[in-house]
């Protein structure tokens, strides 16, 4: 069970979040002018390493909002 | 089954530990057992036997090693059926074939219905599964009772059994016996099992891959497959390659022996358990993958105990049943839970990866397809619809409706 | 209108004798009880807006908290200010309070962003008090109760067993306020009244 | 009912056991025996106590076994327990069941049973509880109490302990800390957290399930001592020495009277001391460290030990036969040395490392708050001198060369019966590796998990392999640290609370007028109200009749709404619909499709526009809380320069729709101020209004195709607007309709169900919905209508199927495949499915929807559904088969 740092509450269980994957993931400016291969990239493609990742979380049952955390995908650490 | 028959029986002789050459015709990276099963057709079916399967920790150790062991081929969408059914024939002639007890046991997979819209999908998939010569049927509570007495059919309960889905062929099989099987018939044929191994980078002459560079130094190849589930993304991201895949935990557990009690596969998707009874007397249990990405082989206790919730639920009996231990996989998942296969944008370097949750029972069809594609550089018909450039096109194989618990 | 409100339903109405029963049962140790109909106001507004907010506030009499997860009481007792995101406030009052409560914060927003909408009808009320309450709490719930994280003027949407939850611990007997849909509340009366049998 | 008991020759000391109260006998039964004990015992040392040495048969050699331990880590003496309260437990460690009266106990054989009666459920209350801590000690020997000592009086203390009793009375008196005896620590997790099980927290509970949060872990959990493996080491009789001592001095329990001690180590001179205070004769120490070992065992009839087989090893490792000797003795204590309790230290991420002093692992680097001390740190009291033995060879016989048979009664794992002839075995397959080796001999698996075992295992490993213990290593150690039941896991969490049932305001009434519900995600929503005897085919029939020729009426608070305000909504909206809002009037409604990036149908529903800047947005019921969610996140994390705020109002608002030619005259009762007239109120409007008295908002649009008005209130007044539309509605035959005449409804006019229709895979175009696609403006998933699959002219299309016999229902989930398909030779190409199909009464006919490969072109083609037990033909028509020129949404022209 992960103890999520909830920038607004501080630290929350897990079952309170939902993930939503590699941050920093821009919606395309004009998706009208991206090629198939962009767009694709853009819908399905994210990171996924193993070792420090910037993430996405929502803090879905608490204060509702959208945060970037760092966290260390094979230890579960999260970072700062 | 006798004592001395549910005691571990294992041949005299398994594999040799050869040091690696210089160089191959073919390096498999991953001795899993969809890397195993690859190495195994490549010298069965193709006369490829100059092969060398690199492992970076000990044989069979990765996801082969902690499934649950679940074997069934009823899924929706015809490319996946083909590809599912295909591994089911050759897991039923696979013990003989490998002269290696498997403890294959095609004891029957349901899958329950809790509601209208389950049976509605229920319904599809049976009646898909049997246009495409898939054994299915549809099973009302009545026929349930008589399957699998122990499965709670009270009408009144959170979640009532309104009916399932039912493939008599489906079953499970003794994993490591599978993986060694497997590595036991290469080794025989000749191929390399290289443990110890692991593969820091790809050498490549141009757009074409050349070999491999190893924690046991580097290894000349004419041809590179990668089959490392639960660490996909990370290899070809050493070939320079992304792929869409998410790899989360998958966790299972296990009960202490008990007497025969439970006689075939159930799966909940509504309420995320499945659980069968292995031939020593244990039940193994799993549920849905964990919610966020993770590699560290653990996943979270929440979901441990949701899927108990879940079996004492539906199965009251198992209420003293003792977990004995947990533990958890790492599986790769894709946007639409179909694996990707087949070549990449390196010329001469093979892709096998995001099987998801569904990676054992293909083991054997896996193991075909990709000996196929590294034989004659092109995608086996089976794999054709499950090539990368899916994620491009749209063609997508959507196996969420039907898989939600894709054991 | 008197007939509409006489009219209306809480939606624990049914179990009201349950709860009444507990203080007996449990010697004291716990009470519930269903505070019905309050008035809500979910409030969002630009925190970076400082005149609105310092408008918003003149409008409750009560500043809005800008400390995650905290509650201001208002002048009287009966009106709360619940922090429930950086942009977002739940306003408590009494019942039949609601639509002044809407108006007078709608005007003090005129000009600036953010929203003002009755919810009133979108939660109901659980009041839990006693020594035990928080041991009560603690059989489905995560986040630290101690009085230290969680002492009077400290709230929390959170979950309750399987139910989300706005908490609000309002005084150090302790005594609780849960907040919930009315679709989950007879859920939630069930699962705390069995709580509470294992608690004491 | 339990008889009498049997009076059995006792090995209870006249006097002494520190856990029991012998003022307190307690009478039980282990296999058809009736025994009696001590409160304060465990089955274990009740029936040492009555001169029961074999405990178990052995699960597939069928060897007797006895009792090994006096803990956690007994890998012998596990018995199926019928609880006083009624429930059967499997496999239970006889060495931890705390004797209550009438306990039924039975030896196995490696094997539980389950057994509960059908229909019934398990009579166990099993609960669990969240708490926080700054420090958390597990285990209060006199580490774990001196570490918790150490701390600061105000410092949030719990102290778990596996023992019946926890004796600090100093720390009982801190205000901040919590002692938790009869708990057994089952896992470390990420971020300091712990579970922990206590046996029996109060007299209602038998188990609790701790959920700890803790800044600091200190691990004391001790060490546990383990055996050496000779051959038949594995008789009743046999135990670890420190166990014989536990015995002693808890129970007052002899478990023998002549004993051996085999040692490599000084911890078994306390024991020692303990026997002689017993009166039990110590006829012989065998230590290691004087080249001393014990080869082999010899047992009586019952198996039970009856001698020991003693010897010195020659310079070559192998047995001196010249010094064989043999002792009569009915007990050996055995102590190979210890093993730190580091299972929750790994489990923690800790690393290990092999101590050479100690030949044991034990922590090295730390990961986490997580800390060892005393033995579980390798600081094991009195141990001095130790001298590694892990295993004695058999005793050569003459005239036979070795093999590895001469190894088969050398047991390692006695659950598994996993001998070291099964390793070697193993190792000469070619396996190394020593999860290899535990998979391959299964040793270290069974219910102790190895925790006498495993070590053990390794260091022979790596002796035959030639390598250091340390760099064999042992295999990982998983939770949970002891068994722990499904029951205790699955905690309160069964019938009614497994998962919360939703209701609706009105639901009280549909639950009186005898509805019959359908699980609509957690709802319970009413799928039809069937009269007196009346089938579910005969109600929707009716229900659909009165919709479309009268009036009829249903709960439709489900629905999920969304108030959107600020001055960007109308382009949010234009951004997140397929369809263009930012023009919508006040005052009017438009119904709207939603797309996820990947252009496939996420939800639909109405919005209205309530003001230049506040819209009111309804989703389906699946997706309420999904599509808030959905609209948070574009708004927070790509457009935060909107300025719109979306806050959820599905509960604030109670709805009541009320369908049919007749509605018009329901609500004109109701509220008789409002101009209803289609000119004055027309279809897609809202109006402000008092319905009955209430004040509401009523929207004027139709999912059945007919003349209706979705009346909102807030919901605490749902079911008093239920009760006046159905008492108003009398005087016109109203009715009362579930999701079933709903979905025929709206099915005959061709609409779909987000989920229904639609699976993840379907674009807005394939069902036919291009119409209110955008051609104009970006919205989100538009980009993924032009990838090539969105273009291909086969995709499967909405289309509606009727059966040439207009009595044949077609299952939904049906496959439809050309009318000359070879049924006989699959896979036979498929053509799509049924996605929905009725009984309509406005068609007097059966019909369905269907999702079919280039649908629209095959519309006049004949098709088959090859069903489980007969083929039904069917034709491919248009999907809107009622009133499709919606001449009947203002009512009948009255």
């Amino acid at each position: 069970m992960l103890l999520i740092p909830c920038p607004w509450c501080g630290p929350r269980d897990e079952t309170e979040f939902s993930y939503g994957g590699e941050a920093d993931v821009p919606y395309p400016g004009d998706p009208a002018a991206a090629d198939d291969a962009t767009w694709a990239g853009y819908l399905f493609m994210r990171a996924n390493s193993e070792g420090p990742l910037h993430e996405r979380w929502h803090h879905a049952a608490g204060c509702r909002r959208w945060f970037v955390a760092r966290r260390d995908t094979l230890t579960s650490e999260f970072l700062t | 089954m006798s004592p001395s028959e549910e005691r571990s029986q294992h041949p005299r002789r398994l594999w040799r530990h050869p040091e690696p050459k210089a160089s191959y015709d073919v390096v498999i990276v991953g001795g899993g057992g969809h890397g195993l099963a690859t190495a195994y057709y490549l010298a069965r079916n193709h006369g490829i036997t100059n092969v060398a399967v690199v492992e970076r920790g000990w044989l069979a150790g990765g996801n082969v090693a902690r499934n649950t062991a679940v074997i069934r081929s009823n899924y929706l969408w015809d490319e996946s059926a083909a590809i599912y059914e295909h591994s089911l024939k050759l897991w039923e002639t696979l013990a003989a074939e490998l002269d290696y007890d498997l403890l294959f046991s095609q004891r029957g997979v349901m899958n329950l219905a809790h509601s209208l819209g389950d049976v509605r999908e229920g319904q599809r998939r049976v009646n898909a599964n049997r246009l495409n010569g898939i054994d299915a049927e549809w099973l009302t509570p009545d026929d349930i009772a008589r399957v699998c007495p122990i499965v709670n059919l009270a009408g009144d309960i959170r979640h009532p059994v309104v009916g399932a889905t039912f493939q008599p062929r489906g079953g499970i099989a003794k994993h490591d016996h599978v993986a060694w099987g497997y590595a036991r018939a290469a080794d025989a044929l000749g191929v390399d099992l290289i443990e110890g191994a692991e593969v820091t980078g790809f050498e490549r002459e141009g757009d074409r891959v050349t070999g491999v560079v190893t924690s046991r130094g580097r290894i000349g190849a004419g041809r590179v497959a990668i089959v490392v589930a639960g660490h996909a993304s990370v290899v070809a991201a050493l070939a320079g390659i992304r792929l869409p895949l998410q790899s989360r935990p998958l966790q299972a557990l296990v009960s202490e022996l008990l007497e025969p009690v439970h006689p075939c596969v159930v799966l909940s998707n509504a309420v995320h358990v499945y659980v069968s009874q292995a031939h020593k007397g244990e039940l193994v249990m799993g549920a849905g993958v964990d919610g966020h990405i993770g590699y560290g082989q653990r996943g979270s206790f929440h979901v441990i105990e949701d899927q108990l919730v879940a079996a004492v639920e539906l199965f009251p009996i198992f209420a003293r049943a003792h977990v004995l231990r947990t533990w958890a996989g790492i599986v790769d998942v894709s946007p639409d839970a179909s694996p990707i296969l087949g070549l990449t944008p390196i010329r001469r370097l093979y892709l096998n990866c995001g099987w998801g949750t569904g990676g054992f029972k293909a083991t054997p069809a896996s193991g075909w397809v990709l000996a196929h594609t590294v034989a004659n550089d092109e995608p086996h018909e089976l794999s054709r619809p499950f090539g990368l450039e899916r994620f491009t096109t749209g063609a997508l194989i959507d196996e969420h409706g039907a898989a939600a618990v894709a054991h | 209108m008197t007939g509409a409100v006489a009219a209306r339903h809480s939606p624990l109405e049914g179990v009201a004798a349950a709860f009444a029963e507990v203080a007996t049962v449990t010697d004291r140790t716990v009470s519930l009880a269903e505070l019905p109909f309050l008035a809500q106001i979910n409030l969002r507004a630009d925190p970076a807006d400082a005149p609105l907010l310092a408008r918003l506030g003149a409008a409750l009499g009560v500043d809005l908290p800008t400390i995650p997860n905290t509650a201001a009481a208002g002048p009287r007792g009966d009106r709360y200010v619940l922090w429930l995101g950086p942009d977002e406030w739940l306003v408590i009052d009494r019942a039949g309070t609601e639509a002044s409560l809407e108006g007078r914060l709608r005007t003090a927003l005129r000009g600036g962003r953010g929203s003002v909408v009755d919810v009133s009808a979108n939660r109901t009320t659980i009041r839990l008090a006693g020594p035990a309450a928080r041991a009560v709490l603690e059989h489905g719930c995560s986040i630290d109760l101690h009085p230290r994280a969680f002492g009077p003027g400290r709230c929390a949407q959170t979950l309750l067993a399987r139910a989300g939850v706005i908490l609000i611990s309002v005084s150090a007997e302790p005594e609780y306020r849960i907040l919930v849909r009315p679709s989950f509340a007879a859920y939630l009366a069930t699962w705390l009244l069995d709580a509470v049998d294992g608690a004491t | 009912m339990i008889d009498t008991p049997t009076p059995t020759p006792t090995r209870r000391l006249p006097d002494g056991g520190d856990w029991i109260d012998r003022t307190r006998p307690l009478t039980f039964v282990f296999d058809g025996r009736t025994l009696t004990g001590f409160q304060g015992d465990t089955v274990a040392s009740a029936l040492l106590a009555n001169g029961i040495d074999r405990v178990a048969t052995s699960t597939y050699d069928r060897r007797p076994r006895g009792v090994m331990t006096a803990g956690m880590e007994e890998p012998n003496a596990l018995v199926q327990v019928d609880w006083p309260g009624g429930a059967s437990e499997p496999m239970l460690r006889a060495t931890q069941v705390e004797l209550v009266e009438g306990l039924r106990a039975a030896s196995l054989a490696g094997k539980g049973r389950l057994s509960l009666a059908p229909g019934s459920n398990d009579p166990g209350r099993f609960d669990r509880r969240h708490v926080h801590a700054d420090v958390l000690v597990i285990g209060a020997g006199a580490a774990g109490l001196a570490a918790a000592r150490a701390t600061a009086a105000e410092t949030r203390l719990i102290v778990i302990d596996d023992g019946p009793a926890i004796t600090a009375p100093d720390l009982t008196t801190r205000l901040e800390t919590r002692l938790l005896a009869r708990t057994t620590a089952l896992g470390v997790y990420d971020h300091g957290y712990v579970t922990a099980v206590e046996r029996r927290p109060n007299a209602r509970t038998e188990g609790r399930l701790w959920h700890i949060r803790a800044g600091r872990i200190v691990l004391a959990t001790g060490a546990t001592e383990r055996p050496i493996a000779f051959a038949n080491g594995d008789r009743p009789g046999i135990m670890l020495a420190s166990a014989a001592g536990a015995y002693l001095r808890r129970f007052a329990v002899r478990p023998g009277e002549r004993a051996v001690i085999f040692a490599n180590n000084d911890t078994t001179s306390a024991v020692a001391d303990d026997l002689a205070a017993a009166g039990i004769a110590l006829i012989e120490t065998v230590d290691w460290r004087r080249n001393e070992v014990v080869v082999d065992t010899l047992a009586d009839a019952s198996g039970r030990l009856a001698g020991v087989v003693i010897a010195k090893i020659a310079s070559d490792g192998a047995v001196d036969p010249a010094t064989l000797r043999t002792v009569a003795a009915d007990l050996l204590l055995v102590s190979g040395g210890w093993n730190p309790n580091v299972a929750l230290w790994s489990q923690a991420r800790g690393s290990l490392r092999f101590d050479e002093r100690l030949a044991g692992f034990v922590p090295d680097r730390p990961f986490g708050p997580v800390e060892a001390v005393g033995a579980c740190a390798g600081d094991v009291a009195g141990i001095g001198e130790l001298l590694p033995l892990w295993v004695v060879p058999p005793a050569p016989v003459a005239g036979r060369p070795a093999s590895d048979d001469d190894w088969a009664e050398h047991y390692l794992d006695l659950q598994r019966d996993a001998t070291v002839r099964d390793l070697r075995r193993a190792l000469g397959a070619g396996l190394t590796s020593i999860e290899h080796l535990k998979r391959y001999t299964t040793i270290g698996t069974a219910a102790d998990q190895g925790k006498t075992s495993g070590v053990l295992a390794s260091a022979i490993a790596a002796a035959l392999l030639g390598q250091d213990v340390g760099a064999v290593g042992v295999p990982t150690y998983r939770p949970p640290y002891v068994p722990v039941s499904f029951a205790q896991l699955a905690g309160r969490d069964r019938g009614a609370l497994i998962d919360p049932v939703r209701t609706t305001p009105i639901h009280p009434w549909h639950a009186a007028n005898g509805a019959v519900f359908e699980d609509v995600g957690q709802w319970k929503r009413p799928r039809y109200f069937p009269g007196d005897g009346e089938s579910m085919d005969a109600a929707v029939l009716r229900e659909c009749r009165a919709a479309r020729e009268g009036v009829a009426a249903m709960d439709a608070s489900t629905l999920g709404k969304i108030d959107l305000q600020g001055p960007d909504a109308g382009p949010f909206l234009d951004r997140l619909y397929t369809n263009a809002f930012g023009r919508l009037a006040i005052g009017s409604c438009r119904y709207g499709l939603m797309c996820r990036a990947d252009g496939m149908v996420f939800d639909d529903g109405v919005t209205s526009r309530l003001a230049e800047d506040r819209f009111h947005m309804t989703t389906t019921t699946g997706n309420a809380a999904a599509v808030l969610d959905w609209l948070e996140e574009w708004l927070q994390t790509e457009w935060p320069e909107l300025h719109v705020r979306a806050t959820s109002v599905t509960e604030q608002w109670a709805t009541v729709a009320v369908v049919g030619p007749r509605s018009r005259d329901v609500l004109h009762t109701l509220a008789p101020d409002l101009a209803l007239e289609p000119e004055a109120f027309p279809f897609m409007t809202w109006r402000d209004a008092v319905v009955a008295g209430i004040a509401g908002r009523i929207f004027r649009i139709s999912f059945s195709g007919e003349l209706a008005y979705e009346i909102n209130v807030p919901s605490w007044s749902g079911l008093a607007l239920w009760e006046a539309v159905m008492t108003a509605g009398a005087a016109y035959g109203i009715v009362p309709y579930g999701t079933e005449a709903m979905h025929v409804l709206r099915a005959e006019k061709g609409y779909p169900i987000v989920g229904q229709e639609t699976d993840g895979t379907v674009a807005p175009q394939d069902l036919g919905m291009g119409w209110i696609v955008s051609k104009t403006k970006p919205f989100i998933g538009s980009r993924s209508h032009r990838r090539p699959d969105a273009l291909r002219s086969d995709r499967r299309q909405l289309v509606a199927v009727l059966p040439s016999d207009p009595d044949e229902l077609l299952p939904e989930g049906a496959q439809l495949v050309a009318a000359d398909a070879r049924l006989d030779a699959p896979p036979v190409p498929m053509l799509g499915h049924v996605t929905s199909s009725y009984r309509s009464a406005a068609l007097g006919r059966t019909f369905a929807l269907a999702m079919v490969r280039a649908g629209r072109e095959r519309i006049g083609e004949t098709v088959v559904a090859p069903l489980v037990d007969r083929t039904v033909t069917a034709t491919i028509i248009e999907p809107v088969l009622y009133d499709p020129d919606n001449l009947r949404r203002d009512g009948d022209g009255r």
